[in-house]
């Protein structure tokens, strides 16, 4: 009976699904195909979606910045050619000034410096030229609350009174098209995040239950030797997670490094229409949820398929 | 213990493998199962170890209708069954220890005690050298050693093996057979698929004879006299 | 001897590679998941193409179209605010019309005719105002050969002998920013292009290898009964490349049909910036060559798995 | 046919499985192949059917030495070759028939050709109805057949058969043999290797015997004085 001295009264009852790994599966072929698939979809669904951040960022930009956005101009020369006098300009701002400040529907205005005029306005007469001493136009940058066509005709019957040659220059007529591109912009890359999450989704479940089907016999067998459900699948779904953190950590750290050498090169600087790519906290947190949801896909695919298999047992 | 009353199966929409099989075993009986190549004892063996539902008649194991009993209920059945599989079925991906580990692991016995359990039935089945192998690095008897193993582990209360000894020598047979004998001793109902005239001879426990999807149970124990009063009676 | 009555004297020799399917490869389980990968890669790379396209349609459409693009206006109302005679205002259109012609640096020019610039004006003033009657200023449009800094002020010292309220108005101040900003968008859309076509060689080779992997059993068999590697690499060739054409095939007709469906919805006008979704016939070869592409794909990666697999064995 | 010098087997860093082998079979010879379960016989196969290369040692093969002989050149000897492998190594993908097909296939003969032949020799391994079943809807002794026929399909000139009557009854087990004897006397060389005495004393060609790494040939059919005298000699 020494052969079997090694055996004593076992209680029978349900798996104790301890942490321990049954199935090594980290070993096997597959493994490697998956982890890269799972880190592409990830970069690629980080970069769609700061894509679309970003895309958001400058409409937001460009309709709060500039759509109610106008420009009252004092021409230093007059419209006969001759030069305006200092003190007539001064006299003109300071009417300006006092006009702007009592409408209702400027939301602010501000009389740019002749610093930040003769920047302006550099760039048509060359670098060599001193703009010190050139004659310079006032020009007093407006935020209106709101843009109509009205309130336009109003300021500017207004401002003729005082100078029938300054001029209120609006964005409108390109601003509109520009709002219409980005528009449809920020729709496309709304729609491509939707169907490159949806491509994230299909391909890391289709990888996880590909592989899965490798191990299909296994299944079976732990289900022929009395293993519960729950037993079976939580092997498989910890390897599946396992896997799947992994692959999106890696690809949401190559995003992010292909984003910081994309803001570096791309040729954004601060006068720019195009903001430079500034992600928010809010934007951040919501690129971390990838790698949770890559988790969260894998560890669903996995108990589904394992769950499936053993339906699909005869008993 | 098993109890089969006017069993049928069939896989798909082919013919009946089994048709109206009948039989029952008593605890602690020791039955070898034969018939020709494609007679059906591997899939009847699939009934015994709850690996298939029998498309009609009933199936009463250890006193339980199968027919409707729910998940749970067969998988605390299953655990009582130890099977070695005609083709063995070890997982590859499972070292020699592991796979035999297996059984304990499902119903949860502490790891001390898996140590030195299945380190001492691997030094019985002469694979003490092999314990980190993987399955396909070791030749089909020793598959086919671990397999046996891996079955009688846990100690179940029937053990159910399909051609356990194919690939071994006759020396190794017997020694296990030896092993499914002293098991049988300490109460467990065995069932064993073979072609082996040897084998069936030297134990000489009562056979089932599987052919034309019927099943007669033939024990050479019984005399001649004994057998014609069965007959009878 | 009956039994042996199907011998006869068979040449051995190598395999014939006839264009029988031996391993019926196509009613395996992943072939699905293959499919469905492919598809959505194809589909993938022909949206990023096409977004490539249509960014450079855009571009080149503004910078051809508006660089060098500029517009003379004769107000209606001089500087003092009286009306301006009708007939000096065609005086100076002739005049200046007169001067247009003889400047080798003008492309092309066109006066505006009445209606058109009626057209222009309306929304400012509400729809119900009879243009008729109205003062309307006089619009010349002119297309410049080059819109240096040099020209401009030249066409402008010119331009006021005939009348000093004369202006010309250019799009430089905004145009280089949209300009800067549509050259980034390109740049961007460009490398998300090349990075899906990475991602789609990587999926399909990936997905082709994981499903030969599948297959290594069998290809050792073959190898050991004699078949040559090209008897063997042709089969997993076929199996893979017709997967793979169908897959893509899919891809790029959902990709088609939603292109379809974003033209239609896309909001692009005729005289918006942004150019209808309108791909010519050589975009069209570019996007129809993805199959091919994804053929070829699978079939390189078919090849180089099972000559591989072929490598590894012992002998 | 196949000779054997000081040839030596190991698998990785592992001990040395095969250690001076010396042997070398006559075409038209048949010898069983015989040893302890784990003794390597399987390795040895394995040699000869050209799937491993010998770690040491010369292998020579219908006269040709393998150790230095280009892919294509191996080809064409496999070609040669038929092998029953013990775990039967069926294409799971393909039918019964096209399993048993590929080698006529690999070496391009007519599809006519092939339909009648494979035809006639599954109706005679028993298996007429089977041909169009998946090997996994079948009995172990099924596929066995299977693996046999899939062997002999071809007309080798050299049949390497593993175990090959593992999982049959002593009747198929006897058929499956004058199915070797026959091919023998049409001139295949025929090694087998086989666990089961019965087998080996009803046929009683020499053996083979494996053993720690080394091969012994003992002839039954010499009596007692001319073994004597070959040792003498
Ligand atoms: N999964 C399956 N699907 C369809 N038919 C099957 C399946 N399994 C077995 N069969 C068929 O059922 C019959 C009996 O098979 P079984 O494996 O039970 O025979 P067996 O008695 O174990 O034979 P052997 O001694 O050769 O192992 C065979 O004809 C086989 O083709
Ligand atoms: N692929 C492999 N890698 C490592 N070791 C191996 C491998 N194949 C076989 N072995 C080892 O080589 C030894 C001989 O194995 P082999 O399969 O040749 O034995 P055998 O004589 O065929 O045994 P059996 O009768 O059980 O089939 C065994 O100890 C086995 O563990
Ligand atoms: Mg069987
Ligand atoms: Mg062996």
């Amino acid at each position: 009976m020494a052969l079997l001295a090694f055996q004593h009264d076992k209680k029978l009852g349900v798996a104790d699904n301890s942490a321990r790994y049954d199935l090594p599966l980290h070993n096997s072929a597959g493994s490697g195909f998956l982890l890269l698939l799972v880190a592409l979809m990830s970069f690629l669904a980080m970069m769609t979606m700061t894509g679309a951040f970003a895309m958001h960022g400058v409409t937001s930009m460009w309709s709060s910045g500039l759509e109610n956005q106008a420009t009252i101009e004092i021409p230093a020369r007059m419209s006969d050619g001759e030069l305006r006098d200092k003190n007539e300009l001064s006299a003109l701002r300071d009417k300006l000034n006092g006009f702007l400040a009592d409408q209702s529907y400027i939301e602010s205005y501000e009389v740019m410096s002749r610093e930040a005029v003769a920047d302006l306005v550099s760039p048509w007469l060359g670098d060599d030229v001193n703009t010190a001493e050139l004659p310079l136009p006032v020009l007093i940058s407006v935020k209106l609350e709101d843009s109509s066509a009205d309130i336009l005709y109003r300021i500017r019957q207004n401002i003729r009174k005082y100078a029938d040659d300054i001029r209120l220059d609006t964005h409108e007529s390109w601003l509109s098209d520009i709002l219409r591109l980005a528009g449809s912009l920020q729709f496309s890359a709304v729609i491509v995040t939707l169907i490159i999450g949806a491509t994230t989704v299909i391909a890391i479940a289709g990888a996880v239950r590909s592989r899965m089907a490798e191990f299909r016999g296994d299944i079976e067998l732990l289900h022929l030797m009395g293993a519960s459900s729950t037993y079976i699948s939580s092997q498989f779904q910890r390897h599946s997670v396992i896997l799947s953190f992994k692959g999106s950590i890696i690809g949401i750290i190559t995003g992010a490094l292909a984003l910081g050498l994309f803001s570096i090169l791309s040729p954004s600087g601060a006068e720019s229409l195009v903001p430079a790519l500034h992600l928010g906290l809010f934007e951040w947190i919501i690129l971390l949820l990838i790698p949770v949801a890559a988790c969260l896909i894998a560890h669903i695919t996995a108990k589904i398929t394992v769950l499936r298999t053993l339906s699909e047992l005869p008993l | 213990m098993i109890k089969f009353e006017h069993v049928g199966l069939r896989y798909g929409v082919g013919p009946e493998v089994l048709s109206d099989v009948n039989f029952s075993l008593e605890p602690g009986s020791f039955h070898f199962l034969n018939g020709p190549s494609g007679a059906g004892k591997t899939s009847l063996m699939s009934l015994m170890y709850l690996g298939r539902k029998s498309t009609r008649g009933r199936v009463t194991m250890f006193g339980q209708s199968i027919n409707d009993m729910p998940q749970e209920g067969l998988a605390k059945l299953r655990q009582k069954i130890g099977v070695v599989f005609q083709e063995f079925r070890l997982l590859p991906h499972l070292s020699a220890f592991d796979n035999v580990a297996l059984p304990l692991r499902i119903i949860g016995t502490p790891e001390r005690e898996i140590m030195s359990n299945v380190n001492e039935l691997l030094e019985w089945v002469g694979l003490g050298d092999y314990k980190q192998s993987l399955p396909l690095t070791l030749s089909g008897g020793q598959q086919q050693r671990i397999a046996v193993a891996r079955a009688v582990i846990a100690r179940p209360k029937l053990l159910l093996a399909d051609e356990p000894t194919g690939n071994l020598d006759d020396e190794m047979g017997f020694r296990l057979m030896n092993l499914f004998e002293q098991l049988n001793t300490m109460g467990t109902t065995i069932v064993i698929a073979t072609h082996s005239q040897a084998i069936m001879e030297k134990f000489g426990h009562p056979r089932m004879m599987l052919g034309h999807g019927h099943l007669n149970i033939e024990d050479p124990k019984k005399n001649w006299l004994q057998r014609t009063m069965d007959g009878v009676f």
